[in-house]
């Protein structure tokens, strides 16, 4: 680990272990990730990539290890806990609401920014429209962000997949995150798509956003990440920038195999 | 009649009449294994089973030997209708849909087998004559014997069907994913009506072989489907051996209840245990609880 | 700060305002007795529908609810005399009580186990009203509870009941309506989706569930408490099984997901089995094969079916005053 | 084919109701039978035996020059649809009276709304706190079962028993008869040593026969309505318990030795109305002549035998056209008020005598201890 990650620990994790029954999906593995950076996660299949963004969002319970953002441990905390520390993950597999509209998704991922109390919304007090109409217009920014604005009425199950990966990504924008955890975004779709999603996501890091990526997609990868992790067999093999990785034996080795 | 003997007794008739719980556990497992789908007309099948059997008796004076398979066989075609009619039309939709609409086809059998049938009860005589066996202090009716030993091999039956051949495996991949079932040439639909027909013999199975010791009517139906999801809850939505397992249970502590604690609130026990065993093990005493993969 | 009538509002108000006309409309007071009867079933259903249709938590034990609220206010107001207002207010309380604490655990459950658990409930329920005889009266029920009255003005006319009953309903079905527009009805139709997404944005899934769940039994507990000063008689077989089985059918037939679902729903099946009581014998074939037929082919229940309808007719209106050009729009254009 | 008649019944009487054909204004009489639900074996041959008496009226020129019009509804069992039913009844169909309910739960259920309406009931239904304490619009045909009770007792305490075991049924039937049971014991001289319930649907009663076949009853009461009292003559057979077996005039119809099976009925003491033992009714006794002409007609009709529960339907309906053609009027409240003045009437269930404090009218004499051997029903002196 360089020295310069140390100076400014904004969000970074030790020794994390996890095991399922005999498995053990990660073992003591730590990730240092500077403040307004991307950062990006790689490995082969099976590495402990999307296990590693389970524990942090405290789907799956951590064995050992500990995580701190700016200080503050949130290693151990139930999902809804870690989202209140700002930090919000997209899912491999898409879990976008299917039974509302596009709007409604990404109204709902604003749920924390809201704070309107159950006499509120029952009774339709001034707090309640008000807060409802600041959600609902940082829910249109969202979404012009990714450009799906015009599809804003349409149930969310009607979208083509590209564009569902996108509402994913606004629904997690409008929870205004401090730490966005992608998990394999660029999956599924072609080139051109990729190539935007590339910009997309350099436009939310230039918002102050940091942002953490699991990917497959190397040039993706390479092109837009400043640093980033590998993964193999739930250790890590290397850290380091793009060029560090790619000259790197042990990745080369762990991907590509032995000469 | 020594405290040994008794507890012996109350275990005794619990299994008896816990293995028809187990048998309709076992009609609910093999559609779920299929579709997903709580087929809430599994009561009327086993109704069904011994109604059709008291009535080859009455009205076509077929003797027992013959009115039993025939009984069994006319419920598995009804299996069959149902499915044809109500479910195969409406492939695909949400589970919950479905569950409300074999309440409906549990409404439309209960109400036909009482229109045809009349609303009396009706004795079914025993397979074997002779009278009680003792054991140990506790009696015993031949019936019981034919229960346990029918039970079991049904059990058996539908373990090597689903573990060791191929319509068996074929019909367990409907279930985890519809799709590429189909995409490996399963026809779902017809896997979908044969599971129906076997869930129509087996509980048609439970009806018949249960109805000489406890008689049946139009609305014996309703009581032990409930029982038969309990138990099919109790060992673990899914596994055979864990249906007709939490059948006899639920069976032998129902008895217990009755026995030991307050007749009053035998069902109430036999449910608190239910559920306890539930909040303690969230999927049934065999049941696999699988950790949600995202 | 212009306040947008939503078209959900105006809707609203013109049902409120049907449903308060009607008794006028009525031939006899027959209907009103079983309007009153659809009642109890709207205000239950409403709150089933939030429970089930909005978060996807299956309950099979609703009618324990109902009975527990019946029986506690019968009870302290028959037996014990209390006034009828402490009586309900007592009724409310419990059941809040007892669906929070059975809540915890049972919503740790997931579909088909939780049907089982909240099932088994409902059964453990109904046993007690049959046992404890000395208390509940036991099989052949409690009578004497006296009729529904607020400081000394006793509502002793179905008329009167009439619009106490469809009052209430407005009112819990007004905030049915506030709440699925809000943070919190987002929040629920997140958990039914996917619990883990809603968990990761922020959503207490486990507060949000045992809320629902508490207040869908808050709404049995006020149909409860209406249906015994009603009917003056409490029966354990009016809160069975067979009741919890019907609520969840009047959910899913009404629509999942939709609060006008709930009100059809319960209506319809309140309305239906009246409708067929002249036919004998047949009339529960007639009511089976009802039951599956809207089933297959209204998968969104009846609330699907009258949008569909509400959208062809306004399509049919738009079209007939589109412009001279059209021949009068037949639905086939 | 006694099943598919009912269907065609089923589909004329349909027919029938939808195009009533007669002149005068007919005279409305409603009723709610459990036809349907748990208690179905009780309101269908009471709803059979509605229909039949309808025909007869009819045929034999109706009351007071017009014709009769029996409207049925059932009420499944359940509470909430009694009370639409008799509202229905009441402000819809005006009826003038009305009989039924099939249960005690039901008929408390509507009871409020008849009183309101002053629209006299008479009940099919078994419960003492129907008439306890009197309610001037509420009358009931079925003999309270403490007077069934007293009769059983009476027969034990003349057998020398002195502790018995109670073995009932949880609904509203088996729970009136606990109540009775556990009230009129003491004052017998009889001790409860074993008081155990069992669920109505229940179907192997084994457990609680071993907990009382470990107690020192001298004989057991079995207090419920079939299937479960079949269930428990075969449950105590295969147990080997010899403790005489008294069941409850719940049970007094031949459909429970069919079920039970002969051999498991041997020995089973009962009280029953005269219906069912009316062959051994001497030929002097005055109900002879009108149970005779009730079992004719009802088997020859339905071809099913005639069970209890339907001579309740017959004696409320007669009880009600008797009253009718006494105060020469159909308004309800001179019907009523002829009701009371019922006396020495003549009726399956036995002689009704009512007055203001008694709407019930009948004594133990309704009932006569029959025992069952081979098969058969043997009447005892």
């Amino acid at each position: 680990m360089t020295g310069q990650a140390h100076r400014d620990p904004f969000f970074h994790g030790d020794g994390i272990t996890l095991r399922f029954g005999g498995l053990t999906a990660l073992s003591g593995v730590g990730f240092h990730v500077r403040r307004n950076s991307l950062q990006a996660i790689i490995g082969p299949n099976g590495a402990g990539k999307t296990s590693l963004f389970n524990v942090i969002t405290g789907i799956y319970r951590m064995d050992d290890g500990e995580v701190h953002l700016e200080g503050k441990r949130i290693s151990g905390l139930p999902p809804h806990g870690v989202a209140r520390h700002g930090i919000v993950r997209t899912f491999q597999n898409l879990e976008i609401f299917t039974n509302m509209t596009v709007l409604e998704n990404v109204l709902t991922g604003g749920h924390l920014l809201v704070k309107y109390g159950l006499a509120d919304f029952f009774f339709r007090t001034p707090r309640f429209f008000r807060e409802e109409r600041d959600l609902r217009e940082r829910a249109v920014t969202a979404l012009d962000f990714v450009g799906l604005s015009s599809h804003r009425n349409l149930p969310a199950g009607q979208l083509p997949f590209g564009s569902q990966r996108l509402l994913e990504i606004a629904r997690a924008l409008s929870a205004e995150p401090r730490i966005l955890l992608l998990d394999e975004p660029a999956a599924g779709l072609n080139m051109k798509e990729t190539t935007a999603l590339g910009d997309l996501i350099r436009r939310i890091v230039e918002r102050g956003i940091t942002v953490v990526m699991v990917e497959h997609d190397m040039d993706l990868v390479m092109r837009i990440s400043e640093r980033i992790l590998v993964l193999n067999y739930g250790e890590v093999i290397a850290s380091g920038t793009p060029a560090e990785i790619q000259r790197d034996p042990a990745v080369v080795a762990a991907y590509l195999g032995e000469e | 009649m020594t405290a040994a003997s008794a507890f012996l007794q109350y275990v005794i008739s619990g299994a008896t009449v816990g293995s028809t719980y187990g048998l309709t556990a076992l009609g609910f497992t093999v559609i779920f294994n299929t579709t997903e789908i709580i087929n809430f007309a599994q009561g009327e099948f086993v109704m069904l089973g011994g109604m059709l059997a008291v009535f080859a008796l009455r009205w076509g004076g077929v003797p027992l030997p013959a009115a039993v398979p025939l009984a069994v066989l006319g419920v598995t075609a009804i299996g069959v209708l149902v499915d044809r009619l109500t479910i195969r039309p409406v492939r695909g939709r949400s589970p919950i849909t479905l569950i409300i609409i074999t309440i409906g086809v549990s409404i439309l059998l209960r109400g036909g087998a009482m229109l045809l049938f009349g609303k009396d009860t009706f004795p079914l005589p025993a397979f074997s004559p002779g009278g009680p066996i003792h054991l140990g202090g506790a009696t015993l009716l031949p019936q019981s014997l034919w229960v346990g030993g029918i039970t079991l091999l049904t059990l058996l039956a539908m373990k090597f069907f689903f573990e060791r051949t191929l319509s068996g495996k074929a019909m367990l991949a409907c279930a985890c994913d519809r799709k590429a079932a189909s995409l490996m040439g399963i026809h779902v639909e017809s896997m979908v009506t044969l599971s129906f027909a076997f869930s129509a013999m087996v509980g048609a199975l439970g009806g018949v072989i249960l109805a000489p010791i406890t008689l049946t009517s139009y609305d014996v139906g309703i009581l032990l489907g409930l029982k038969g999801f309990a138990a099919c809850i109790l060992g673990g939505l899914g596994n055979p051996f864990g249906a007709v397992v939490g059948g006899v249970i639920l069976g032998i502590l129902e008895s217990l209840g009755a026995g030991l604690l307050s007749s009053g609130y035998k069902d109430a026990v036999a449910f608190v245990i239910l559920l306890a065993l539930l909040f303690l093990r969230p999927a049934g005493l065999f049941g696999s609880s699988g950790a949600e993969r995202v | 700060m212009r306040v947008r009538i939503g078209g959900h509002v105006t809707g609203f108000l013109a049902f409120a305002a049907a449903a308060m006309l009607l008794p006028f409309a009525l031939p006899n007071e027959y209907y009103l007795t079983v309007l009153i009867v659809g009642g109890f079933h709207v205000i239950l259903v409403i709150g089933l529908n939030l429970l089930m249709g909005f978060a996807g938590q299956v309950s099979l034990g609703h009618a324990a609810f109902y009975g527990l609220s019946a029986y506690t206010t019968g009870i302290l107001t028959g037996t014990y005399h209390w006034p009828v207002p402490a009586g309900i207010a007592a009724g409310l309380l419990l059941v809040t009580a007892v669906a929070y604490l059975i809540g915890l655990p049972t919503l740790k459950l997931r579909g088909h186990y939780l049907a089982m658990g909240t099932l088994g409930f409902g059964i453990i329920v109904y046993i007690v009203f049959n046992e404890a005889t000395a208390v509940t009266g036991g099989p052949s029920g409690f009578s004497g509870i006296p009729k529904l009255s607020f400081g000394g003005r006793v509502v002793s006319s179905d008329r009167e009941y009439y619009y106490v009953v469809w009052g209430a309903a407005l009112l819990l079905f007004a905030l049915a309506q506030n709440l699925v527009r809000s943070r919190v009805g987002r929040a629920l139709r997140a958990i039914h989706t996917s619990e883990t997404a809603a968990a990761v944005l922020g959503v207490d899934t486990g507060r949000y569930k045992t809320f629902v769940f508490v207040l869908s039994a808050f709404y049995a507990a006020v149909a409860g408490a209406l249906y015994a000063h009603y009917v003056t008689f409490v029966s354990p077989g009016s809160f069975g099984f067979h009741t919890s089985v019907l609520l969840v059918t009047m959910v899913v037939l009404g629509g999942m997901a939709s609060l006008w679902g709930a009100v059809m729903g319960a209506l319809f099946l309140t309305l239906l089995p009246e409708a067929l009581r002249a036919i004998e014998n047949f009339d529960i074939l007639i009511y089976g094969a009802i039951l599956v037929l809207c089933m297959m082919y209204l998968p969104g229940g009846l609330a699907e079916g009258a949008r569909k309808c509400w959208d062809a007719a306004r399509s049919l209106a738009r079209r007939g005053s589109a412009g001279p050009a059209a021949d009068g729009g037949g639905p086939g254009r | 084919m006694k099943g598919i008649g009912n269907f065609i019944l089923g589909a004329l009487f349909a027919a029938v109701l939808v195009f009533p054909a007669s002149a005068a204004e007919p005279i409305r009489i409603g009723a709610i039978f459990s036809v349907t639900g748990p208690a179905s074996f009780l309101g269908e041959p009471e709803r059979n035996t509605a229909k039949m008496l309808e025909e007869d009226i009819n045929k034999s020129g109706g009351i007071l020059g017009r014709p009769v019009e029996i409207i049925v509804y059932d009420d499944e069992t359940d509470a909430t649809k009694a009370v639409t039913a008799v509202d229905r009844l009441i402000k819809k169909d005006k009826v003038v009276a009305v009989i039924g309910p099939s249960t005690s739960g039901n008929t408390l259920a509507i009871m409020p709304k008849v009183e309101e309406a002053k629209v006299p009931l008479v009940s099919c239904a078994a419960a003492k706190k129907i008439v306890q304490p009197v309610r001037p619009y509420v009358f009931k045909v079925v003999p309270s079962d403490i007077l069934a009770v007293k009769k059983i007792f009476q027969h034990a305490k003349k057998a020398g028993i002195s502790k018995i075991a109670i073995l009932t049924a949880s609904d509203g039937y088996g729970a009136g008869g606990r109540e009775d049971m556990k009230e009129l014991a003491p004052q017998m001289g009889i001790s409860i040593v074993a008081d155990e319930v069992y669920g109505p649907k229940d179907t192997d009663m084994t457990a609680q026969l071993t907990k009382i076949k470990g107690t020192d009853a001298q004989a057991i009461v079995c207090w419920g309505t079939n299937p479960g009292p079949a269930v428990i003559a075969r449950n105590r057979v295969q147990l080997g318990i010899v403790t005489p077996l008294y069941m409850s005039h719940g049970v007094a119809s031949p459909k429970f030795i069919e079920l039970a099976g002969a051999a498991n009925a041997e020995g089973i003491l009962l009280p029953a109305g005269r219906l069912i033992s009316e062959p051994q009714v001497p030929a002097g006794q005055p109900q002879k002549k009108i149970l005779a002409a009730y079992i004719k007609e009802y088997e020859a009709k339905y071809r099913q035998p005639v069970s209890t529960f339907g001579g309740y339907a017959y004696d409320a309906i007669m009880l009600v056209v008797q009253a009718i053609r006494s105060a020469k009027s159909a308004d309800p409240a001179a019907i009523r008020d002829a009701l009371e003045k019922v006396r020495g009437y003549n009726a399956t269930t036995g002689e009704f005598n009512f007055s203001e404090k008694d709407h019930n009218g009948l004594t133990e004499e309704a009932f006569v201890m029959v025992r069952i051997t081979k098969g058969d029903w043997e009447m005892l002196k």
